[in-house]
């Protein structure tokens, strides 16, 4: 098993375009490293891609925010700009594992490693994250929601990494929000995953909103309908009882060791109506 | 293909060791540098019982591989009481019966210093978040976050 | 006389018998007396039993002294931090079946 | 009184009861204590074991040679490596063990049984070459019908695990082999006769999920075999007499020419008093001759380690209508794994312990299945009954409109009832528990909606059983205590402070150790909460030895008869007239003189440890139920249990309150989840959730000190009780929270969801 880590996006795209057998990015590796461990996976090739510059930054840019893939999640919490802006991101970001976990998970990696359960990719996707990425064909962008294929499968090009974020510029009164469902308090994968984010008016009206959700389906969702749901309203009862039928509508989640179909459903409905409500509190306070 | 040819830090001290690129830190520090004080309880992120700081940062060192740790700077439990003084955590462990059967004990003093370092005053809530990686199966935690606030009171004091 | 009363699947071997006034001073006695009374018994009494000596259980014990109006019960060993493994195979004694119990 | 030297006398002052340091506590901060994988030797080759992948298989063939042949493996058993033995129930140490099923769990032959059984085993010079051994090495299977559940593998029509398995304890002798291994069962009274008398009957079946210790630290083992047989071994174990039995047993080594030493452990909880990696490595070093390691992997623990039973309970009780029970009645259906041996017998007989009731008919069965053989877990099988039992009395108390503790109050079990089991109780402390708690602030506390408060308590017996310490008498007077049970949560600590009072020597002078098997008589395992309780008892023998020793050289130092000389605050005195001549001497003082008066000064204690009373526990708990979700949290929980005396406090509360967390584990989220394929889906701490430390509040506690009259100090084992009355107390607070009774372990959300949907409960 042959370990690179090349200082250059240039040096990583070559070493991953050019492998012949199973090669494999290593961000933070709290997921490569158990699925190698476990006989999941046995690449012949690690391209480690943290001593990338660009992989380890947080920038502003254009008035949003560009975050390296290989930033991690303890990284991000630190950053005072980010926290204040995009709460419900890194608050996502944070709940992947334990404070441990945390030194070395990155959103690149939790992004990559294709689970429909990853818990900062709803958040990403509410925000409106677009991943920039390197490949032998040079750099394009691509929305979060378009990354993910389905479970461990990925929108990218042999050779092709994730470099970066960029969560766009916050027009005024707005917020976002990321809730998980997990049997304990830390430590469990989540078994539904909520991330909203919206815009007011003036008048506290949504006037902009985007609704994601984790682990109810084969990769995780953009969920238009249930924006449309609350986009025009000041949250009432109305608008939350629209929301939750709109998040159970998109549900199509699988029975497995975490949780069953009716019980994701159930629960992805309750946690979108929560996660707007944290969000819209956070736009008004903004 | 050859061993990586790696030099690092571990308590301050200067080492050098070969491994395979499948090795992890954990494997490092137990098997090649004879540091078996950072645990093996689940080799998955899932325990904490071999938690490090990794420059600083703490870390499962289950889920570093050895070769990413050139030139950086490691601290393990062996690293953790000064000359021939305890660690206040230590110290506060032992008086308060912080340990049952201590294979996670290890794992705690480290990831319980580091939140000492970082948040000088924490809730028990802070102190039950922070250390939700770190299982301990015998205690119930209630000695364990006891422990820890009780230091945290003393080392304010000073 | 001591009463020695078998508790559980120990009273099937004796063919239903479960209370036994017996003269026995001490466990060796006690088992000794019940094995020449129910031969079947001697398996179980050597390896597998504790006996409660008025209310105090006493397992892997022969020598404790019995009292001629001492109650004893004699248990399925208690086994502590381990399950119980001997097995009451009576299956080829003679003895009044046990009928199932009724949960009604 | 006259002046002694050293530091004898330690001023009256006592140690038991007082929370000192524990002697191996600095290592265990430092990172320098040695548990089972800490430990190397030169030379040393690493073993593996391969696993079958099928949860129920016929092994055709085991084609080894390619994995012989590939260039550092020194060794490769299987099946053929170890023979075969009788079936029949055999002594083992202490136990009664059918080594027919021990030799087949540690290594399959004509069956693989359950997913993870172990096939066959290398040993290599690298971990690497190891595994790359294991994936050449050819098995073929026939696979076969598998059966997990308990209820369907008791269907006639079931897979059958044995074909020699005839049901014991029911007549006649069954005339066709079934999963069902016995019958067991318990009776007083006329229980039909009983009911009719009952102005409330209340009956339900429970069901629980097969749970796993959860220790932190895998199996581990290292084995040393030389030439002439000799057999070294280290592993993690809570009793290296009984492994050393067991490997005795299985190898064909004679006792003698083993010698094991217990590493520190990293927690048991019952799981590690068998063996499985152990006789591998023996056999693997005998064969290789070279030391050989072995560490499981936490997917190994989870797969192919005991957890404990699963289990259908069906309770019946009938009470009056001033709350006195009158009669009671359970089925217990316990799973064992693939081999028999479930703890239900002592199921059945918990069940109704801490009640006085007239009628009792308890019926239990022992069922195996295609899962990993059950371990004990502490206080084996009794949390599963009385979790049963304590729903059920919870649910007379709502019907009757009595309160939850004076309703228990009324039927407890006091000194002179007759158990459940048969004998009467002596002094025991379960009244005790109940007044404490009924008087905590906790009990009064109002509550909030979706809030619950559940009250349940807990009994187990408590053993004895054989125990060898000694005290040994150093130059300088300071002291080495060797005991023969592992150390797994305080023992060294409750034990110096026992030697420290004993012989008035100060603590801190005392250094224990735990020895191994070529250093000691023969000890029982840690188990069944007895290691304090023996071990303080062999103490007081082995002091007792050192003190009459010590007067018989006083009497001819001081050429003095016998009654002239007591032992006495730490020392022999001299009496009366003598008293003006000579001065007390203490232990330093006579280690002084050890040479000169006779030679070294040291006790003995071989005893076998008889007495153990049982202990009685009741816990409080408040939790709040999301209604939207169906997740559970703990609020408060407060503890109370009969210590008899508590020798180190701290480490008390610390059984208290361990065993607290892992019943809130058991009744809220642990559960083994098979697919369809018989095989576990979450052999990891990912999805084996036990509780982490958000998930759950401190847990008070209240030490009920009601001696043991037959213990020098009036102690009870206290480290398994505490682990039997949180699962009923959780059920019994989520009905009070939800007004839903789940008769189902465990709690977790989607099963509380689907319950308080199903009822349009299901808003906040």
């Amino acid at each position: 098993m042959r370990y690179e880590a090349p200082e250059s996006l240039e040096g990583a795209v070559a070493l991953l375009a050019g492998a012949t057998g199973e090669a494999r990015v290593l961000a933070g590796g709290t997921d490569l490293l158990v699925q190698m461990r476990a006989d999941v996976v046995d690449p012949e090739l690690i391209v480690d891609i943290k001593r990338i510059p660009e992989t380890r930054r947080v920038t502003e840019e254009g008035g949003g925010w560009r975050i390296g893939a290989a930033v991690t999640g303890a990284e991000l919490k630190e950053h005072p700009g980010l926290r204040k802006v995009w709460p419900g991101v890194v608050e996502a970001a944070n709940l992947i594992g334990s404070t441990q976990v945390q030194g070395r998970a990155t959103l690149g990696g939790n992004l990559c490693n294709g689970s429909p359960a990853a818990d900062s990719v709803p958040a990403l996707i509410a925000a409106g994250a677009v991943a920039s990425l390197a490949g032998p064909g040079g750099r394009r962008d691509l929305p979060v929601e378009d990354v993910m294929l389905g479970p461990r499968r990925l929108a990218l090009a042999k050779g092709e990494i994730v470099v970066s974020f960029l969560l766009p510029p916050r027009p005024p009164r707005s917020g976002d929000a990321y809730l998980r469902f997990i049997p304990r308090t830390e430590m469990d994968i989540a078994v539904v995953g909520a991330g909203v984010s919206l815009t007011l008016d003036g008048g506290g009206t949504i006037i902009a909103a985007r609704v994601s959700l984790g682990a109810v389906a084969p990769r995780v969702l953009l969920v238009p309908d249930a924006a449309r749901a609350i986009i025009g309203s000041r949250l009432d009862e109305a608008a939350q009882r629209r929301i939750e039928a709109a998040a159970r509508a998109a549900c199509r989640p699988i029975d497995d060791k975490r949780g069953t179909t009716e019980f994701r459903t159930d629960v992805a409905a309750v946690l979108a109506r929560r996660a707007a409500l944290i969000a819209l509190d956070r736009a008004r306070a903004s | 293909m050859a061993k990586h040819h790696i030099q690092a830090k571990v308590n301050g001290d200067d080492v050098e060791f070969l491994c395979e690129t499948e090795e992890t830190l954990l494997d490092v520090l137990r098997d090649t540098l004879n540091l078996t004080g950072s645990k093996e309880g689940c080799a998955s992120g899932d325990c904490g019982a071999c938690s490090v700081m990794l420059d600083g940062r703490l870390v499962c060192a289950c889920l570093v591989l050895g070769c990413e740790v050139g030139g950086r700077q490691i601290e393990t439990i062996e690293g953790m009481a000064t000359g021939a003084s305890l660690h206040p955590l230590q110290q506060r462990f032992l008086e308060a019966a912080a340990l049952q059967c201590g294979i996670c004990t290890p794992g705690f003093l480290v990831a319980s210093r580091a939140l000492l370092e970082k948040n000088p005053s924490p809730t028990e809530t802070e102190v039950r978040y922070w250390l939700a990686g770190n299982l301990c199966r015998c205690t119930g935690y209630d000695k364990i976050v006891t422990a820890v606030l009780d230091t945290a009171a003393t080392m304010r004091k000073g | 006389m001591a009463r020695v009363v078998l508790v559980g699947n120990l009273a099937q071997i004796t063919g239903g018998v479960a209370e036994i006034d017996l003269s026995a001073t001490s466990v060796q006695q006690l088992f000794r007396q019940l094995s020449e009374r129910y031969p079947a018994l001697e398996r179980y009494l050597e390896g597998g039993v504790a006996v409660a000596i008025d209310g105090q259980i006493f397992q892997d014990s022969l020598l404790e002294p019995i009292g001629p109006d001492s109650e004893v019960f004699i248990l399925p060993q208690i086994a502590g931090g381990r399950g119980q493994v001997l097995n009451y195979d009576i299956s080829s004694r003679v003895g009044r079946a046990q009928p199932t119990q009724k949960m009604s | 009184m006259a002046e002694s030297s050293g530091h004898g006398a330690t001023n009256g002052q006592h140690f038991v009861g007082t929370r000192q340091i524990r002697p191996d506590g600095v290592d265990k901060v430092t990172g320098r204590a040695r548990f089972g994988a800490d430990v190397s030797l030169p030379g040393q080759l690493i073993g593996r074991v391969l696993r079958s992948p099928h949860p129920h298989a016929r092994i055709v063939s085991i084609d080894t040679s390619k994995a012989e042949a590939l260039p550092g493996v020194k060794a490769v058993i299987t099946r053929q490596d170890f023979a075969d033995q009788p079936s029949e129930f055999v002594p083992a140490g202490e136990m009664m063990m059918n080594y027919k099923d021990v030799v087949r769990n540690v290594m399959a032959r004509e069956k693989a049984l359950y997913e993870g059984h172990a096939v066959a085993a290398v040993a290599a010079t690298s971990t690497a070459i190891a595994r790359r051994a294991l994936r050449l090495i050819d098995v073929k299977y026939e696979v076969l019908p598998h059966v997990i559940d308990v209820v369907e593998a008791m269907r006639p029509d079931a897979p059958l695990l044995h074909d020699d398995l005839f049901t014991a304890g029911v007549e006649p002798k069954p005339a066709k082999p079934s999963n069902v291994a016995k019958r067991v069962e318990i009776k007083q009274g006329d229980v039909e006769a009983g009911f009719k008398t009952a102005d409330v009957v209340i009956e339900r079946e429970f069901k629980t999920a097969p749970v796993h210790q959860g220790y932190i630290e895998p199996h581990a083992a290292l084995a040393s075999v030389s030439e002439d047989g000799s057999t070294e071994l280290w592993t993690t174990t809570q009793g290296h007499f009984i492994v050393r039995a067991h490997c005795a047993r299985l190898l064909g080594l004679d006792i003698g020419k083993v010698r094991v030493t217990a590493t520190e452990i990293g927690g048991g909880f019952g799981g590690k008093t068998v063996v499985y990696l152990e006789p591998l490595a023996i056999a693997l070093s005998r064969k290789a001759k070279r030391p050989v390691k072995m560490v499981m992997s936490r997917e190994e623990v989870f797969k192919a380690s005991g957890p404990t039973s699963g289990a259908v309970v069906r309770v019946k009780l009938g009470a009056t209508r001033d709350g006195k029970f009158v009669a009671a009645a359970a089925e217990l259906k316990y799973q064992a794994g693939a081999f028999q041996g479930s703890p239900v017998q002592p199921g059945v007989m918990c069940a109704f312990a801490p009640y006085d009731i007239e009628h009792v008919h308890v019926v239990g069965y022992d069922v195996v299945s295609n899962r990993p053989k059950v371990a004990a877990y502490r206080a084996p099988g009794a949390p599963i009954s009385e979790y049963a039992v304590e729903s059920v009395v919870d649910e007379i108390s709502k019907k009757l409109g009595i309160d939850p503790i004076q309703l228990r109050m009324m039927n407890a079990a006091r000194e002179g009832t007759k158990a459940a089991y048969g004998p009467k109780f002596g002094p025991i402390g379960l009244e005790e528990t109940l007044n404490s708690i009924k008087k905590t602030e906790h009990w009064n506390t109002p509550l909030r909606k979706w809030q619950g408060r559940g009250v349940a308590s807990g009994f187990w017996f408590n053993i004895g059983g054989e125990t060898c310490v000694s005290l040994t008498v150093n130059e300088d007077g300071t002291i080495s205590l060797m005991a023969g049970t592992p150390d797994i949560g305080g023992l060294r600590a409750s034990l110096t402070s026992v030697a420290a009072d004993e012989l008035g020597v100060p603590y801190d002078k005392i250094r224990p150790i735990i020895g191994d098997t070529g250093s000691l008589g023969f000890n029982f395992l840690t188990g069944g909460s007895r290691s304090a309780f023996s071990g303080s008892m062999a103490l007081v023998e082995a002091a007792k030895q050192i003190k009459a020793d010590l007067c018989a050289r006083a009497c001819k130092l001081w050429e003095a008869r016998p009654e002239l000389v007591e032992w006495k605050d730490g020392a022999v005195r001299p009496l009366g007239a003598l008293a003006e001549k000579v001065k007390p001497m203490t232990i330093a003082d006579f280690a002084k003189v050890a040479g000169k008066t006779g030679g070294p000064i040291g006790g003995v204690g071989r005893i076998n440890a008889q007495g153990a009373g049982p202990s009685f526990g009741t816990h409080l708990v408040d939790l709040e139920v999301d209604p939207e979700t169906g997740r559970t949290t703990i609020l408060r929980y407060t503890v109370a249990q009969d210590a008899g005396r508590a020798l180190h406090p701290a480490y008390v509360e610390g059984q208290f309150q361990g065993g607290a967390v892992q019943g809130i584990g058991w009744a809220l989220n642990e559960e083994y989840v098979y697919g369809a394929d018989g095989k576990l889906q979450n052999p990891g701490f990912l999805d084996y959730r036990m509780p982490v430390a958000s998930d759950v509040p401190m847990i008070d506690t209240i030490l009920v000190e009601v001696g043991n009259p037959k213990h020098p100090y009036g102690v009870r084992g206290v480290g398994e009780t505490p682990i039997v009355p949180p699962l009923g107390a959780i059920a019994n607070a989520m009905e009070q929270a939800t007004g839903i009774r789940f008769t189902e372990l465990p709690m977790s959300p989607p099963k509380v969801l689907k319950a308080l949907k199903d009822r349009g409960l299901n808003k906040a």
